[in-house]
């Protein structure tokens, strides 16, 4: 009975979604339609002439009319295929499944990989400036987050690239010898002491797992230095506000020490607001990446669908924009079911 | 010259074979009456500057698109330029360190009937990467595969002049021309023009058979290719490299960064405003070439007020290149005097006077043309050329001075060319440059040439341009080339800024030798040319 | 460690000294006296009732006798002596232990007081496990059995309910049986029934009556309520404004009062009005159902009539559906079936459908004037409103009139320019008349509106609500679950349970001779000042069964 | 009615007009010291914004000979790239970013808040059709939307505003719903609903007042954001006209400096820093002082 209800609310919220997915298929169908140029200028460019462009509108079909190219695109997707970029020729066929698929992949792995480190770090701060609301650790971890969010991401970025060039240029700048030696040798040690991240994030499908995560590793970093700074702030807020609970007040009186009461009594009660956060953010984490992306030449999906729009390659953009709205959808689903099953009013009603 | 030092001379040449060990070369050293640090310093000299076999090189490219595919109808940028075009594939001529033009695929070629028909013959037993051995049947459904009514190819309109091609036996190809053309074979460099393998009278490209010295190994497109050597490399010796990865790196930050890291080995394009910091680290070298590649402001002369002479005449005194070369380009670039024709082209003739920033003769103009004050628009994106919009700025600046209004549009950097270039009555335009003064003319100034972006047509100039073409004589030819140089510089449409400079970087482990001027990344060639100096 | 409780309780010595309290509360940005130099003492075994109107500091005293002040209070003087040690000097750690397993707490509202993430029988063990008074499984059986000793129902399994699944009744007694669980030797109960329903209110005062017996438990008993004080508390002590007005033994403190406040705070549940027939009737409810969508049926058949300038009293026990009845009269939840006359007119169910003019002549006032005053709107603002959109007045006579019903509530025009929050409790809902008032209404619905309030102010609001109907002859419906308000305002009384109407007639008629058997539990079960009324009221009711069928 | 009348004759004693800048007065006197310098930057920002043309030493696209000056007596941070004096463009870039955020900001809080609270207020099949298209735009990745969008319809300065706007104003419809919904079950809206008010009355003056809290805050921090956003979209290609100054726009043309430890960059992007921390600290007192979030105790 209870699970049938969980069930409904589920399914419902899936049907939602698929419509949601084709309405998002409308619309990118149509911005895409709306810009300027197309495929075969794109690709073309400066050295178009219009019998090429002619020729290659025709063999990619782009000079039949939208509404019927949206409704064969419509046709396939419906029997699971998802169409071919147009980048494909006669005798060369680039699927869009083929093309995304690995980069899904990376673009999932490296969320992954970025949620580990910052979903953790990010309710422990909360957690611990929570409990020392006010102290100077709080005071601290809170400018300190404010600051990096309102770094823009490429800068973030740069700054961690240059950390890694100054390990191996430093000593030799003139303001390195400005500074005192003793100075300048501790900061030239203390630069020593990070790893050699790369700076290229370049892996392909032949990488191995563990220098994936190496090369990974900027991408990662800068990342969480965005995320954590909101997912911190949610966590500590949602803990404080469960803090001025009244039975918080009591699991005091029972003689409960502030760590019991924070992560026995208050935690499981701040779990919606937090895991919300957190859905939002790993839903950041796939869909936002384009930036970073770039900066550390990491292929994910991102980049693919700025490539994409750039061409015009509207198969690949129909496709990552279904692929973004679906995780966006999922995670937001996810977010909900955990939200229910953390709370044992919706999930056990009376 | 002592009989050590004799040996040591003959040492030195065995050092670029790799035949003699550094430990060999310090003994020989020392016999000659050297110290140990020197011979050592001149081994390492000698070795970097010899090439030597064998190493792995990561080359990061400027460009790089997940659309991008080795069909050579294509190859919009440098990374499938260098790594399809230039490392994997061959075309029947190239053009050397000097920009001359030299035979490649082909093992000579020849003109006759007033340079309208070239036969082109080529080397004997040279093979695809597949085995099979290249026949003229190949070099032409190569070269058809550009051609035709339902073609896709970028280069289309380079072939627009060819009536006809057939084989004359298996190594001997003949082109027919509509008109004589004296430069032909430079067209045959074009780095679309690559020779594929005949699979039943079509062009196969999808299987990337090639004949260059490299193949190909691993192709993710928008992030890198490898390639191997292919040991049956027609050109002896050559490649140096086991292996080479291009890398698309399209972030310059990024690129910069991963040469100072020894991520990568050479990076293309660097960036201009940071250079002079790259410099100062120990193990990077900076490259810079004088290109044929240049900055145009074209101004459609069929509109008003660009349809009066004398106002462009004033636009292009208003203007002051010195100042775009310097702050755009950070002096990597040559101030050009609108001309298209770069000083390292043959037939080059700098026309006279030098333009430059002068109000009094701009003013002078605007009043010869009976105004008093100018107001114009100009479109620009970064799509044209990165630095435009900054460049737009400053002209806004320089003509201000002028009494000329300059309204600076920022338009979008999608489809640029689509929309704005040859649209808008004033924009910015590049070229890469093309190896000789007649193809730049023909494809930028000519009447009937659809991308004659000023829609310029001086009868007198169109005159010349078809008289020069067939000309063999070359004295003729370069009085005529200078009269035409002269003309475009005082009626053309196009203001011509500066010729840019290939900048790029590496770091010093790569070796090389002179470096091609035509296109960017040693011709599109480094692949093939470089090598990794032992030391 | 209960055996030396023993000795030590044979030799009479305190349990608990608070000497010279003084606490603090933080609001404003500012530090304010809470609680002004109060001493207690408590024996072991015995209780201690604390009373006192709401700010009287009765709660922080509790608190700070287990040395806990809340969040943004603190205890800035004084000492609190625990069986010999000083509470507030010795370290967090040794406070923290004797914390649940010597001293324990019994919150008001049971329901926001149990963590809604664990179960029941989690909570209530944790204690004792976590001071390491008895393992997991000795715990859980010691639950049970005291869950069966306070008469929770299912004893074995209620544990494994989550507090949203249980009623307010058994949740507070829950919390007992969590305060008990380690056996202390204090227990402070804060107003542990005054969120409660009469009727229920009977079974856990008494519950909690005996297991404090049973294990000879000391307690301090905090609550507004003087009947309820009067049946738990072995002596009493009366608070005002964080000081001590008085303290004596129970019934000498009930039989004869020394202080002025004192004798104030016994007056009040002295008032009565005495009743005035009907002539006419100006509000007729015909067999009316509703429902909220798609749920079951909240009010069945129900039929009132509402006499003109007489009010009618809606008594019942939460749920049973009095505010509901409200919200069908305003038009807020259009009846399902039957049907509503006004002033001899059919009334149309629902509220869109109703002009501007009958809107204005029913008007209601809600039970807390916190959430039906608009925060962000003054006074002025506030009674303005129903003048300039009704009466359509504007200016001075607008200002007038404001001045007039300002006089009316007893308040000054100074207060105009206030915001609600800047208010007390009792002015706020003075407010709230004044603007039902300005409507010129024929009928106010008045939902609960003193039960938030202390009870002097409560009289003074019952008081004006009666001055009200004398002067302007305006209808009252009186929803309410408090007898002592009925018998202050009522003319005629209708006793509700369960959505339906169980007994309706004139007041005497009701509260006198009652008919219906939930009508008798109902008035039985008002706390009476006499201290043994409970142990009768428990004898009588076990003579009779009755007891364990409304268990 | 005795015990009434001591009380309000004490009241009337202490009798202070409390007028709203009385309370504003009190509120600013016990703010704490890090909103005091939260107040003290923006208001900087402002002044600097609004007398840019007064305050910078040169014209906003004033060249001079040398590209990349150092930092001197007559270029206090040195010149950019194409020698324009840096300090000039960081004031004027006050005047543009500031003016360009506002404005977005504004426009986006205008109609994220305005179907926000309809929504929450009718609930039924308006609140339906409004959270789906929101789900629908949330659903979509915003910055290569907005690329698109500014693509369509070029990038110039008003469709920044409007496309970001756009985009903005969903997340200001989710939060102005959820507040909405909490203050519309509130008994003075139903008592102005007994009363037969009007939807204008409604939401003009017995929701809004009371929502405006949360949004306030919320509007700090979007407003924050736009710049981030503008840098973003400048990084992609798409940004401001030349030669505007803008900080977002700055930070990209400059940010390569960065990787070699130069502190151009660092000007433009502190700058940013600098309001959004102020700005956040205005915004924890005034959440904290209206409690409208139970945040610190």
């Amino acid at each position: 009975m209870r699970l049938n209800s969980v069930a409904k609310t589920v399914l419902q919220r899936l049907g939602l979604g698929l419509i949601t997915l084709f309405i998002v298929s409308i619309i990118i169908f149509s911005a895409v339609a709306m810009l300027p140029g197309d495929f075969a200028k794109a690709t073309l460019g400066q050295s178009a002439t219009p019998e090429t462009v002619a020729a290659l509108q025709h063999e990619i079909g782009l000079d039949r009319p939208p509404v019927e190219r949206y409704f064969s695109w419509v046709g396939k997707m419906l029997k699971g295929d998802f169409g071919s970029s147009f980048a494909s020729r006669t005798g060369y066929r680039r699927t869009v499944a083929e093309i995304i698929a690995p980069r899904l992949y990376n673009t999932i792995f490296l969320a992954v990989m970025t949620a580990l480190i910052a979903v953790p770090l990010a309710l422990g701060l909360g957690i611990v400036a929570a409990l020392y609301r006010n102290s100077w650790f709080d005071r601290v971890v809170n400018t300190v987050t404010l600051t990096t969010i309102s770094f823009p991401e490429f800068f973030i970025a740069y700054m961690l690239a240059f950390l890694i060039i100054s390990r191996d240029t430093f000593a030799g700048t003139e303001f390195a010898q400005s500074l005192p030696a003793w100075l300048a040798i501790s900061i030239n040690w203390t630069l020593n002491v990070v790893p050699k991240f790369p700076t290229l994030a370049n892996i392909n499908d032949e990488t191995p797992f563990w220098d994936h995560v190496w090369r990974a590793a900027l991408p990662s970093i800068t990342l969480t230095l965005v995320i954590v700074a909101h997912m911190m702030r949610m966590t500590r807020a949602a803990i404080l506000n469960m803090l001025s609970s009244p039975y918080i007040d009591m699991a005091r009186l029972k003689g409960m020490g502030p760590m019991v009461v924070v992560v026995r009594h208050a935690l499981p009660n701040a779990w919606a607001p937090i895991v919300t956060v957190v859905a939002f953010n790993l839903a950041y984490l796939i869909v936002g990446v384009v930036i970073v992306e770039v900066v550390f030449v990491y292929p994910g999906v991102g980049q693919l669908m700025v490539d994409a729009v750039r061409s015009r390659d509207v198969p690949v953009v129909q496709a990552c924009a279904l692929v973004f709205a679906a995780a966006y959808i999922l995670l937001n689903l996810i977010a909900d079911i955990i939200s229910i099953a953390t709370n044992p009013r919706l999930l056990h009603p009376r | 010259m002592s009989e050590s030092g004799y040996k040591l001379r003959i040492a030195q040449s065995l050092i670029g074979r790799g035949k003699v060990s550094r430990r060999d070369f310090i003994h020989l050293g020392l016999a000659a009456g050297l110290t140990v640090a020197a011979s050592d310093q001149i081994f390492v000299t000698v070795a970097r500057a010899q090439p030597q076999q064998g190493g792995f090189a990561k080359l990061g490219m400027a460009h790089g698109a997940t659309t991008d595919s080795i069909d050579p109808a294509g190859y919009p940028d440098t990374f499938t330029q260098t790594a399809f075009s230039g490392a994997m594939s061959n075309g029947l001529t190239e053009v050397n360190a000097k920009g001359e033009i030299q035979p490649d695929l082909a093992e000579s070629f020849e003109s006759s009937n007033a340079a309208k028909t070239w036969v082109f013959k080529l080397r004997k037993g040279v093979t695809f990467h597949n085995g099979k051995t290249v026949t003229a049947e190949d070099v032409v459904t190569s070269m058809r595969y550009h051609m035709g009514g339902d073609t896709k190819s970028a280069a289309k309109s380079l072939l627009e002049s060819v009536s006809d091609i057939k084989a004359d036996g298996p190594e001997t190809v003949v082109f027919t021309l509509n008109s004589g053309n004296a430069d032909f074979p430079y067209i045959m460099s074009d780095y679309h023009f690559v020779i594929m393998p005949s699979v039943d009278g079509k062009a196969d490209w999808a299987s990337g058979s090639r004949t260059g010295a490299f193949v190909l190994e691993n192709f993710q497109p928008g992030v890198s290719a490898k390639l191997k050597r292919n040991p049956n490399f027609f050109k002896n010796g050559r490649p140096y490299l086991d292996e080479v990865e291009f890398i698309a790196i399209t972030d310059l930050a990024a690129r910069m960064a991963a040469l100072s890291t020894g991520e990568v080995d050479y990076i293309g394009r660097a960036d201009l405003k940071t250079l002079g910091m790259l410099k100062r680290n120990p193990k990077i070298e900076i490259i810079e070439v004088t290109g044929y590649g240049h900055y145009t402001l074209p101004m459609n002369v069929t509109m008003a007020p660009f349809d009066n002479p004398d106002v462009r005449m004033a636009m292009k005194w208003a203007i002051n290149r010195q100042e775009i070369a310097d702050k755009i380009f950070l002096g990597h670039a040559t101030v050009a005097n609108d001309n298209p024709i770069a000083p390292a082209i043959k037939f080059y003739k700098n026309p006279v006077p030098q333009h430059r920033f002068d109000p009094e003769k701009a003013r002078h103009y605007l009043k010869k043309a009976g105004m008093e004050k100018l107001k114009v628009d100009l479109s620009v994106a970064d799509a044209a050329f990165a630095g435009a919009v900054d460049a737009a700025a400053l002209i806004r600046e320089t003509a201000a001075q002028c009494g000329i209004e300059v309204n600076v549009i920022r338009e979008a950097e999608d489809a640029y060319w689509d929309n704005i270039w040859l649209k808008k009555p004033w924009c910015a335009s590049y070229w890469s440059g093309r190896a000789t003064a007649d193809w730049m003319f023909t494809q930028a100034f000519a009447a009937e040439s659809s991308w004659n972006e000023s829609f310029w047509k001086n009868p007198r100039f169109n005159e010349l341009l078809v008289q020069a073409r067939a000309e063999t004589d070359e004295a003729k030819r370069a009085a005529m080339y200078g009269e035409m140089q002269q003309l475009t510089h005082d009626d053309g449409g196009s203001i011509v800024l500066v010729f840019n400079n290939f900048v790029s970087a590496k770091s010093k482990k790569l070796g090389h030798g002179d470096i091609a001027p035509n296109w960017e990344n040693d011709g599109l060639k480094m692949a093939e040319r470089w090598w990794i100096a032992q030391a | 460690m209960k055996s030396s409780n023993v000795i030590a309780r044979e030799r009479g010595t305190d349990l608990l000294t608070v000497r010279d309290l003084h606490v603090e509360g933080f609001s404003d940005e500012r530090w304010h006296p809470i609680v002004r130099g109060v001493n207690v003492s408590l024996k072991r075994g015995e209780v201690l009732g604390l009373i006192g109107e709401s700010g009287a500091g009765k709660s922080t005293i509790g608190l700070a006798a287990m040395g806990y002040a809340k969040p943004g209070c603190r205890i800035t003087q004084g000492s609190v002596v625990f069986d010999g040690a000083d509470l507030l000097s010795m370290s967090e750690a040794r406070r923290r232990r004797l914390r649940g397993s010597r001293i324990a707490y019994v919150a008001q509202s049971a329901a926001a007081w149990f963590n809604p993430a664990h179960r029941l029988l989690d909570q209530t063990v944790e204690t004792a496990v976590a001071h390491g008074i008895a393992s997991r499984g000795e715990a859980n059986r010691d639950a049970v059995e005291l869950y069966k000793r306070l008469q929770l129902p299912e004893p074995e399994t209620i544990g494994f309910r989550y507090p949203h699944q249980v009623s307010g009744g058994q949740l507070q007694r829950a919390m007992t049986a969590m305060a008990m669980v380690c056996r202390p030797d204090l227990i402070v109960f804060d107003e542990p029934t005054t969120a409660l329903d009469v009727t229920t209110q009977v079974e856990v005062l008494a519950s909690i009556r005996r297991i404090v017996e049973d294990f000879n438990t000391a307690a301090i008993y905090v609550t507004h309520d003087l009947a309820v004080v009067a049946q738990m508390a072995d002596r009493i002590m009366v608070l005002r404004h964080g000081q001590t007005v008085e303290e004596a033994v129970t019934r000498q403190m009930l039989a004869a009062p020394t202080q002025e406040y004192t004798r104030t705070l016994w007056a009040v549940r002295k008032l009565v009005k005495p009743e005035i027939e009907a002539r006419d009737h100006l509000l007729t409810i015909d067999n009316v159902t509703a429902a909220y969508a798609g749920r079951v049926k909240v009010l069945v058949d129900v039929s009132i009539k509402v006499p003109r300038g007489r009010t009618v009293a809606l008594v019942g026990e939460s749920g049973s559906g009095k505010s509901t009845l409200a919200r069908v009269v305003t038009g807020l939840l259009p009846a399902i079936s039957g049907s509503i006359s006004f002033d001899g007119q059919p009334l149309p169910l629902s509220l869109k459908q109703r002009p501007k003019d009958l809107l204005r002549r029913i008007q209601m006032i809600y039970q807390s004037p916190d959430s039906a005053l608009n925060p962000r709107q003054t006074v002025e603002d506030i009674i303005a409103r129903p003048l300039e959109f009704y009466l359509g007045l504007k200016g001075e006579q607008r200002d007038r009139r404001i001045g007039e019903l300002m006089h009316m509530i007893e308040m000054d025009e100074s207060f105009l320019d206030r915001l609600p929050g800047e208010l007390s409790g009792g002015q706020k809902q003075r407010i709230c008349i004044a603007r039902a008032v300005a409507a010129n209404p024929d009928l106010i619905i008045c939902d609960e509106v003193t039960s938030a309030l202390d009870q002097i102010v409560q009289e003074e609001i019952l008081k004006l609500l009666m001055r009200l109907q004398r002067e302007l002859g305006v209808s009252y419906i009186f929803i309410t679950h408090d007898i002592s308000t009925v018998r202050a305002i009522a003319d005629k009384v209708v006793v509700m349970h369960q959505g339906k109407v169980v007994e309706q007639g004139s007041k005497t008629e009701v509260l006198t001779t009652p008919h219906a058997a939930y009508t008798e539990l109902l008035l039985s079960s008002v706390p009476e000042m006499d201290p043994d009324w409970l142990t009768q009221l428990l004898a009588r009711r076990k003579n009779r069964g009755i007891l364990d069928a409304a268990g | 009615m005795t015990s009434a009348e001591p009380l309000i004759q004490t009241t009337r004693a202490h009798r202070v007009r409390r007028t709203r800048r009385s309370r504003m007065r009190m509120a600013l006197k016990n703010a704490p010291l890090s909103a005091w310098f939260g107040m003290g930057v923006i208001l900087c920002y402002v002044v600097i914004a609004l007398f840019a043309p007064l305050i910078a030493p040169y014209r906003e696209t004033q060249v001079f000979s040398e590209a990349f000056a150092p930092w001197s007596h007559e270029f206090t941070f040195g010149t950019d790239q194409l020698g324009r004096d840096m300090l000039t463009r960081l004031i004027y870039g006050a005047r543009n970013t500031i003016g360009i955020a506002f404005i977005t900001t504004t426009f986006s809080f205008a109609a994220g808040m305005t179907l926000g609270l309809l929504a929450a207020m009718y609930r039924g099949w308006l609140d339906q059709l409004l959270s789906r298209a929101v789900d629908v735009l949330m659903s979509i990745p915003s910055l290569i939307f907005a690329l698109m969008l500014l693509s369509i319809f070029g990038s110039s300065i008003p469709s920044l505003i409007l496309i970001i706007a756009l985009l903005d104003s969903t997340r200001v419809f989710r939060l102005a719903r959820a507040v909405g919904l909490n203050v519309v079950v509130m008994e003075y809206v139903e008592v102005a609903q007994l009363r037969g008010e009007g939807p204008v009355w409604m939401l003009r003056k017995e929701i809004l007042p009371n929502v405006l809290p949360p949004l306030i805050a919320e509007f700090g921090l979007r407003f924050c954001f736009v710049f981030l956003t503008i840098a973003a979209l400048s990084f992609l290609g798409v940004g401001i006209q030349p030669p505007s100054a803008d900080w977002g726009s700055m930070v990209r043309e400059n940010a390569t400096l960065i990787t070699y430890g130069d502190v151009t960059p660092l000007l433009p992007a502190g700058a940013i820093a600098l309001l959004t921390v102020a700005v956040n600290f205005v915004v924890d007192w005034f959440l904290h002082s209206t409690s409208g979030l139970r945040d610190e105790k």
